[in-house]
């Protein structure tokens, strides 16, 4: 018997002798003999409680995480800092253990915080309606296209560079299923080439696909993208930093059809990328075609006023193939977290977090760039991220970074060929401008050793 | 559960409150429209609450008391595996070494979150009978879609275009969702009289043109389809790949493997099976495995351990290289702190508690059957298919709404009243009305009794006076809810 | 809140269910009774519960439904500060650096508790206005016997022995036990018309025979004592020290402070003004905060600062050489888990915002009395002295009682009904039917609004049926219960 | 405005002219000027929570807690592992936030788990009635004292050397007060001198404390000393290791009148000694004396079952200066973690746990004294702690050990002047075999160096 579980010996002869079986072995008679295991899982033995903690904590002992080192690692993922109240709600039973809220007489509380949540990410992205959440980010963008391809009975999607690299790829993968050609914008500098955007965009386009900020840090200028990306009828897709909206004119004022994103960055762990989840907002126009959950407001029998999952009828369990989505089991508790950090952040908080980073990311721009051997790799205006050129290999650089107690930021050329000497550095407000002096002096610190000979570097 | 009125946070919220306290500026002021020009700011910050610390947590507290939960009762939601989720898994997910480690720290700075997934990778190989694992997909329908991709990649690889893939006519609705998404066109296929596929049906349909066939099984109905060495080789006969939808896999851990029915591509939920909690409706995780013929084509990046260096320690990498690859289906590695809190619950019950975990499932439900077969159940909600069961069943309402003019809705709604959680109503939709109950092998026989007492008095109620089940519930925070309306108008978010 | 019938723990039991799993034995099997002599050894184990984890979890979250608790509603009870517990408190009391840090640790490997320990003293010691401070004692309660231990042995010291402890008539209970646990005479002084002590009753009272005055400033009724250096005055004169009832300081933060009243020994409730979770009763904790003159006898050992050595860091360290000491009040080093949660609060808050919390808590209190007073209360619940109040007050159910024949007690259960958890009743003794309600400081002005708003709406509906506060509530998890008969045949245990 | 306040300034503007008081100042006119501060308080200004969290995480670092080495420190707390369900329950709002159970109607939750874990303690102690807890242990035996003096009108308690030096330290404080003269009795080599403890009681002997294992980790003889110290009226109080009462007779079987002790072992953290919980059981004669929360059962009035805190004569809110004890807030949700790793542990789990502990002891004795320079300090029978006598500075080798990365045990010469060279080693289900035989390592190691000179020790 494990420790989950309560059947005894007595249980387990009582209950056979009432379903009329001699032996559990009888219940898999159904199983042909040569399909069944003759043998033990190739696994441990169960462990006690206390061990499984011990080998777990073993585990995590061997990762530097954001606790350890000073962390200015972001293209995505962000250590913001998850206020006390985000765990000590959401691991309520009530919030952690249930499942979809098909029965809404029993499930108001996550039904209420649903539509919490649509609200609070409409009124973020300046859009009218949004879904109770999605996987996570770049699936989001690619959720997007489907929809766009859907809507529009086009089969191109057009994606600007300077989108996150897991997005453009997410949406390459999709695209070969759901039958799209996925055409790429190139860079002009830091932000995308708008001559070659509007080249791009013909009447078979479905969806233009940008970021805001994009991956590089830069802050696109939407208001002269959106017109040229929506010129032919294709559906504006963004992609936005939810963080950055307090500061940041929403999408929905640029015209965007289609606003989505990461949503880690709102009240959830690192976690090494995941869960975390992903949030879709759109005009109203869309809402019969989005993915996902939503909820919506109804009166009870005594009038009473309750939630319920509405417009299921885009959904797999009702429509099936003819469903908007496949999405089921989607990330509830991540978006129970982030409803609970907004709500926490607030509508000052939101404005001043923004600012913050601003302010920050402009103090940490500056004195990065006064080393030696550090440039802009680009000048755009930028809110919480930035990116910089390097005169020695960046990956050595990071080393001895970490070396010294720091992330120092992410190397561009894992997904840029051309921007090998790239290195994207993230503020947050938990890294103060302290900090940051200190990232200068390790950068500084690395780029001399960096130059020395390979044998004398490592020996620091 | 609380019954008070309903208030959202928007309406609790009052100008000037606060919760969020923000480290003070410690670098030099600038206007911010001098780093970023003035059209691209927002004039009006967004309507956020306004509201302090405490009046959050009782907000969110309120609101939590109007859920039903499984840590407070039963909650057999048949397909979606409602068993204990192990407070000590919510432990080690939290520590800092998990949860605030950035997904992309170097992975020599990573080696304990890599090895994690590479162990998880292999113990899920090991329950599937099959030996590669990707543990990107981040939910049930999300393998899905990646096992149609690798079968489109598999085809085309072989030069190879095919067209259809097939799903039982008791499939769940992401199958054929996800076969759309994957741009194939869906087959149903029909099911025989013991509930398993109809073979002359089959193999009627499985042509050249087909690209794969995807089941369950045990399928929804709770049944192990006997024949399934057949169809395997009926399917795989056609250049087919066979897909395992995993969902039910709690049947069979130690018992039975996919990978030894025939199964090419299998998922895993590991919030069903593998003790995530359900969250409210995620986040789970839905891991894939694979043979040997689909390996090439798995998402990119994948965790592999790389042999030692100079007799050292195995170093554990990600391994972007891969160029058959179908790529990415989400960002970074996925849903990372679920495979901790999964790889936590192999190593608590270890690969004996695994199969003990299945055969108690499957006691349990045969038991809660056997006990509802003996009762009034036995004639108003008779089971679908008379056959021993795995870890769940099927009842038909049908007979009820009949006889006693209740429907399945109904009865859901009075067990309600009763204090558990309904079983999964109207699906499959091949049953009439159907429930489909999963107790779950973490349930007393305690549990089984009074929820098998409690349909009955339901049943002798409705024998009584059906208008009380019809109109149920009485007792929940909100009583029926009128979802018509609410289609017909949505309001989908709060007017500020 | 819950109302599904009792079932204790032990009636969940069932034989060989198990929710503990030990570590497997891996040194030598030996017999018991080969290590220890067998009429030493138990020879029937305790009956304590077999149960599995997942029905351990939920016999507790269904038990704890049936509590009220300040995170789901206003819980205004009198002379508790009941204000609302950060949640970062919770999660830094956890850090395996203070959950798991053995208490006799060497100090050197203990650096940070200590200095903990130290910054919280200093803390405290400011908010008082007295330079020394022991965190030793659990609670107020112990606090307040530390304070007398520390009175006799400063006496003792200057060759005194003295027999008498005054407590004002208002005071809490715990001041004439601690009296009496520490070997004094307790003697009551009166109370003057404003509330505040009868100075000439004091007066003849306090002759060369008192060791101590025990007072609460503000007092119990929630009014400072506008006579204080008088009072402080009167009995510094005999010789005898002011003992500090910290309870209410929550009023008084940055704004006014015992030591510059006058106070020898102050005790601070860490659970009352310092956020601490009530916990259903406790933990607690109680720190002294002292004068130079009754330093020397602090409770051993002392947490202290060593000047650094060789221009380092300050060291800290346990220091048990204090020869003039009481001693030991407790094992180890005091209730170090709390320490760090009032820590944190006082870190979160600051001076400014200590001072901010007490103005509010008294605002607050002020408002709510406000409101009362214009409604019905106004005649049937008078405040018991029309002063400006501190950061609580007390009203009168005597004409209540005689006009409607509601008591207090029938008031605060019909208020359950309302969903608030009551105000303190029948304490002070002084007051007649008395209702003592302490906002604090983190409630909205709306909460205080529905609370008037409520009490109006009872003594309303008592104006025309007093026979529904009379049999409240009616709406909890049980309603009144007999505690005469529990008393009566007490049955303190389950029999098994 | 704090982040826990809700009173913006207009609230303040309207409650002030609500009140009818011009300023927040006027509200305070009642304190002489001169008693009011004049100056901000000397402490910081307040911190954002994630600065907060920041500093104590810095503090906790400091600190070698037993997560960072292998503790075989006991000394009355115990490095056992707190199941994750410990946590979980008890930081649920409903039993963290609320008070003492004053309103039973609304206190079910925690009155219910008074009862279980008052009943808990009466099965393991085998006697008949048990308090809803009090502060911890050592105050718990002042307090058994206290009221054995009240119940008998003697004023002589006869202590045995083996009780915890807490326990006697903080009985002596106690003692001035209430006014008793307290004896102790010597030991025998590691248990209480039976003839010494017979001579020393005497007529005007209210109660006669003995710990069950003692101090130095033996199983005292109770038999024999049971009798002898009940021989002249006085009460019989025993402390006992609620954990090793799985295996060890319950000292309600030898005629104890009182039996309590610390209950940290019972699922409560280290945390540095505090808060955990005193535990208090007694035989039926006593109950209306008894110190602390007692719940009974009641019905209410539809004939519901139900709790209620009952016998609240005996306490200080009813009597005043007549009552039994003054605690009134004591430490009820370490009692709620105790009551919920009781029913975790269960009826077999207690019996393991002390057959596990006892073997693991009895292999640790026996390898130790294997050492070179150690041997025993007595050979009484022991349970899960025992006491050794190095040839080398206890505390030297214990510094040695730390370098380690273990904590080697108790140096006994801080309580007992007599055992400068004694080292009490506490063994847990935590410390493996493997952690025995490091320790053995790191012992024989020690001792070997702390033989050289100073200097060259040091160095390692
Ligand atoms: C049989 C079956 N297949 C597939 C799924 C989809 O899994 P998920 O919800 O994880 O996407 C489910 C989940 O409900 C299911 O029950
Ligand atoms: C005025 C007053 N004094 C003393 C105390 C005793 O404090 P504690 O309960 O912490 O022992 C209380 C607590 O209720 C109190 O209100």
């Amino acid at each position: 018997m494990t420790r989950f579980t309560s059947a005894t010996d007595d249980d387990r002869e009582q209950m056979l002798a009432a379903v009329g079986a001699r032996s559990i072995e009888e219940l898999f008679a159904d199983i042909p003999p040569n399909l069944r295991l003759k043998r033990p899982l190739e696994l441990r033995d169960g462990l006690p409680e206390e061990q499984v903690h011990d080998e777990l904590a073993e585990l995590a002992r061997r990762n530097v995480d954001a606790e350890r080192e000073s962390c200015f690692l972001g293209a995505g993922m962000y250590d913001h800092y998850v206020p006390a109240i985000v765990d000590s709600i959401t691991q309520r039973s009530e919030f952690l253990t249930p499942y979809t809220p098909y029965q809404p007489e029993v499930s108001q509380g996550t039904l209420q915080v649903m539509f919490e949540f649509q609200t609070m990410i409409s009124e973020l992205t300046g859009l009218p309606v949004a879904n109770a959440s999605l996987y996570e980010g770049p699936s989001s963008v690619a959720a997007a296209a489907y929809l766009a391809k859907q809507h529009t009975g086009r089969s191109r999607i057009v994606v600007s560079r300077a989108v996150h690299p897991h997005s453009r790829e997410t949406l390459a993968t999709y695209a070969v299923g759901f039958g799209c050609e996925v055409v790429e914008v190139p860079l002009a500098g830091g932000a995308t080439d708008a001559d070659a955007l509007a080249a791009a965009v013909d009447s078979d386009t479905a969806a233009v696909i940008l970021q805001q900020p994009n991956f590089l840090g830069a802050v696109e200028d939407l208001e002269r993208l959106a017109p040229i990306a929506k010129a032919t009828g294709a559906l504006l897709v963004t992609s936005v930093d939810a963080l950055t909206l307090g500061v940041l004119r929403p999408p929905g004022e640029f015209g965007a059809d289609i606003a989505l994103g990461e949503g880690q960055m709102l009240g959830n762990r690192l976690d090494f990328g995941g869960p975390s989840f992903g949030f879709f907002a759109a005009r109203e126009e869309y809402v019969r075609r989005m993915p996902g959950r939503i909820a919506g407001e109804a009166l009870d029998a005594d009038g009473r006023r309750g939630f319920v999952l509405t417009l299921q009828t885009r959904e797999q369990h009702i429509r099936r193939e003819k469903a908007t989505s496949n999405i089921c089991t989607s990330q509830a508790l991540n978006a129970t977290a982030g409803t609970i950090y907004l709500a926490w952040l607030g509508r000052q908080g939101i404005v001043e977090i923004g600012e913050l980073m601003a302010k920050r990311t402009a103090y940490a721009r500056k004195r990065l760039t006064q080393i030696e051997g550090v440039e802009l790799l680009h000048s755009e205006p930028v809110v919480r991220e930035f990116a910089l050129r390097l005169s020695a290999p960046v990956d050595r650089v990071l080393d001895h970074c970490a070396m010294r107690g720091i992330a120092a930021g992410y190397a561009l050329g894992h997904d840029y060929g051309e921007l090998a000497d790239g290195l994207l550095v993230a503020i947050t407000e938990r890294r103060s401008r302290a900090d940051i002096d200190r990232l200068a002096d390790a950068l500084a610190d690395a780029l001399v050793r960096t130059a020395e000979p390979e044998s004398a570097a490592v020996s620091t | 559960m609380q019954r008070d009125r309903v208030v959202t946070i928007f309406e609790r919220s009052r100008p000037g409150r606060r919760a969020a306290q923000l480290p003070a500026l410690d670098v030099p002021d600038v206007a911010l429209d001098e780093l970023i020009p003035s059209n691209l700011l927002r004039s009006r910050p967004p309507v956020l609450p306004e509201i302090s610390e405490p009046e959050i947590v009782r907000h969110y507290n309120r609101v939590s008391r109007r859920n039903f939960d499984l840590d407070t009762g039963f909650y057999p939601l048949g397909s979606c595996t409602m068993k204990h989720n192990p407070k000590v898994n919510e432990r080690v997910a939290a520590f800092a070494g998990h949860a605030r480690l950035h997904p992309l720290q170097a992975p020599q700075r990573a080696q304990g979150a890599l090895e994690l997934m590479w162990l998880l990778q292999q113990a899920l190989g090991a329950i599937c009978g099959l030996p590669h694992v990707s543990l990107q997909p981040s939910a049930g329908a999300h393998g899905e879609l990646a096992g149609l991709l690798l079968t489109r990649a598999y085809h085309a690889d072989r030069g190879e275009r095919r067209h259809k893939v097939l799903t039982p006519d008791t499939a769940h609705g992401t199958n054929p969702a996800t076969v759309t998404m994957a741009g194939y066109e869906a087959v149903k296929v029909a099911t025989d009289g013991r509930g398993g596929i109809d073979i002359e049906d089959l193999r009627a349909k499985a042509d050249s043109d087909v690209a794969c066939l995807m089941l369950t099984n045990p399928n929804t109905l709770g049944l192990f389809d006997e024949n399934i060495e057949q169809i395997a080789e009926l399917v795989h006969g056609t250049g087919a790949t066979l897909y395992y939808d995993g969902a039910n896999l709690n049947a069979v851990m130690g018992i039975s493997r996919p990978g030894d029915m025939g199964f090419d591509i299998v998922h895993v939920n590991l919030h069903k099976s593998f003790s995530q909690p359900h969250g409210g409706g995620g986040p789970g995780a839905g891991p894939i495995a694979v043979s040997d013929r689909i390996e090439p084509f798995l998402p990119r990046p994948q965790v592999v351990r790389r042999a030692p260096v100079n007799g050292g320690e195995p170093a554990y990498d990600l391994d972007h290289d891969r160029p058959r690859s179908i790529g990415r289906l989400r960002g970074f590695q996925g849903n990372f702190g679920v495979f901790v809190r999964s790889y936590a619950y192999i190593l608590s019950l270890g690969g004996d508690g695994l199969k003990e975990a299945s055969e108690t499932a499957v006691l349990n439900a045969n038991y809660l059957l056997a006990r509802l077969k003996r009762g009034r159940a036995g004639s108003f909600l008779p089971v679908a298919f008379d056959r021993t069961c795995k870890h769940e069943f099927v009842l038909s309402g049908a007979p009820a709404k009949k006889k006693l003019g209740v429907s399945t809705l109904d009865i859901a709604k009075r067990l309600l009243d009763h204090g558990f959680h309904p079983p999964t109503v109207y699906f499959p939709l091949l049953v009439h009305e159907a429930l489909m109950v999963e107790p779950t092998e973490t349930e007393t026989t305690e549990t089984l009794d009074a929820f098998a007492d409690a349909i009955d008095d339901i049943l002798a109620e409705a024998e009584q006076d059906s208008a009380i089940a019809q109109s149920a519930p009485y007792t929940t925070p909100v009583r029926r809810l009128d979802e018509v309306g609410a289609t017909r108008r949505p309001v989908l978010r709060q007017p500020l």
